[in-house]
């Protein structure tokens, strides 16, 4: 399952799409402020768990150098690649 | 693959409208197909055709338009949705006894929630962009 | 096929909670097996005596009676948003199944889609 | 007393426009004056005068026409914000190259920034609805 | 100083609101989906600041029942003339 | 007279960081008297770098710029919230004064006006 979110925190999207995933096979993709999660100081994302951002919404915010180390950057293409790589998808 | 698209948020008051643009063309350039976008709740606005685009951005409207031709894909506004959010087609201003102006942009058309279900049905990946 | 809808947002200040409702029912008109699953704030779609006459809003409450008529039998609940609230099961205004994330994470892999309102 | 009420919220995807209109309401009923409302941000979509109510709720157009009438209330909406978000009077639709169609509901007038400004000094009390 | 809130948490405006408020001087009034934080399982309002809500937004909602016990109900008319008593107000 | 901004959300997504600094140089150009926080996501408007070009928008941070040649000097930012997000104060594009909750409460009583986007 690939989980998107759109929303800055606090926001019950956030928790909602945690109670949910499963760090083993689901991946989360964060565009739009829901980029803001990505920082380094935000750190309740499960261990294990593949989180991608979006670059041209990380570098229209500026924020590429306040990333958490363990969040992967994608562009549009990388995007698409994940739809295609997960047949389900949750856009939170 | 086949691909539609769910669009809910506001085209100003969100960044839903644009952030669909930029995977719409990157699918596009992948060689996927995309058969529809529908657009429900607040994302309806994009298809109003009264509106006009600041000097100093780009026309969001007119590059989902180039998309639409690009990509031989259906731009759709749900029609309750659109009724509710004052965006009609004339027709539609007609048979609610209003004036018959043409508010749907160029390239939009409205329709039922079915055919939202259809896309579903049509395709391999539906991915919705949320407000 | 099996549509997934998450409602998640409560009654009355934005149109999520109808315009997700809207989503579902039509989807069952269409002939699809739909499954709703209430969480966070979206359990308070399911109270009792609404009187969305005090907003002039469409009472989305009444739209739950036509799930009926819809043949829309799974109906779920998050139990953890209910505690939340402080709001029983059995307060509801329809029948719902009470629900754990585990339950609903397993579920929603037998969807073909999930729509989130 | 004296007030004035900043209206930031989209119609239909919030309640800010309800709330202030109930709000209004009772205001002009404790005998206060309301001077001014000033639609901002997606607010201004209140003013869009093609839109249509369907069968089952109430005109909040027309409830916040009443209201202005009663109270001689100035509807003003954000001249910049109406724009970008597609709202245009007739003169302003041809000021930029278009049919000229008054989209604008009557009762409404475009201005910009600096009448909120006006109103803020004016008042006794400027409160704001939210989106 | 009068505050509005119209949003459900979890949000930034309530935290941003509570860290401005002075429990002493300052009101709030929950209104629209600001009303959810009215509820007795929603516990984080400081002892002794006055909490209002506003009676058409719990009614449409149903949620009377669940109330915290020291939240007061007003009408559009108490919400008047709240402003009325308060100078300022921040609508969050 | 004193009119006070309270600039809470991060650009881009939604109109408010626009919005709410348009409304704030409209005030200054009127000849009020006009003080800036920001705090929340708001202090994400005040990085460098920005390039809005990637979402097609209007560039916030330019119109931050502006701020000088409209006299608006008091602009504040509010500690915690950059210490929350891990942002140094000297990393910001504009100068501003670090303030803590309290300071801000006590500056708003003076103001004729709090606006809050």
């Amino acid at each position: 399952m690939l989980h998107i979110i759109n929303k800055a925190t606090p926001d019950a999207s956030l928790e909602q799409c945690l109670a949910l995933i499963d760090p083993q096979q689901d991946a989360v993709l964060l565009v739009a402020d829901g980029v803001l999660s990505a920082l380094a100081s935000y750190a309740y994302w499960p261990r294990g768990l593949a989180v991608f951002v979006l670059s041209r919404d990380i570098e229209a915010r500026a924020i590429n150098a306040y990333l958490a180390p363990h969040i992967q950057i994608i562009d549009d293409a990388g995007f698409v690649a994940l739809t295609e790589q997960h047949t389900q998808s949750i856009s939170w | 693959m086949k691909y539609a698209l769910l669009v809910n948020g506001a085209p100003l008051d969100s960044q839903a409208a644009r952030s669909a643009l930029y995977f719409s063309q990157a699918l596009l350039a992948r060689e996927h197909q995309l058969l529809r976008v529908f657009f429900y709740g607040a994302g309806v606005q994009l298809g109003n055709g009264l509106q006009i685009s600041a000097q100093d951005e780009n026309s969001l409207l007119g590059e989902w338009q180039a998309l639409a031709l690009a990509g031989n894909t259906e731009l759709v506004l749900c029609i309750a949705a659109a009724q509710r959010r004052g965006i009609l087609s004339a027709t539609e201003a007609q048979r609610h006894g209003k004036p018959p102006v043409e508010m749907l942009a160029t390239g939009f058309t409205l329709a039922g929630l079915g055919t939202l279900v259809d896309a579903a049905l049509d395709v391999d990946r539906l991915i919705t962009f949320q407000g | 096929m099996h549509f997934a809808f998450l409602l998640r947002h409560p009654p009355y200040s934005k149109q999520h909670a109808r315009e997700g409702l809207e989503a579902a029912l039509a989807a069952a008109a269409f002939g699809q097996e739909v499954s709703l699953y209430f969480m966070g704030d979206g359990v308070l779609q399911l109270l009792p005596d609404q009187k969305a006459t005090q907003l002039a809003a469409k009472d989305t409450s009444r739209m739950l009676q036509a799930l009926d008529m819809y043949d829309i039998e799974n109906v779920y609940v998050d139990r953890t948003s209910l505690q939340a609230r402080g709001i029983a099961e059995d307060a509801l205004a329809i029948k719902c199944t009470a629900v754990d994330s585990r339950q609903i994470r397993q579920q929603l892999a037998t969807a073909q889609q999930v729509f989130c309102f």
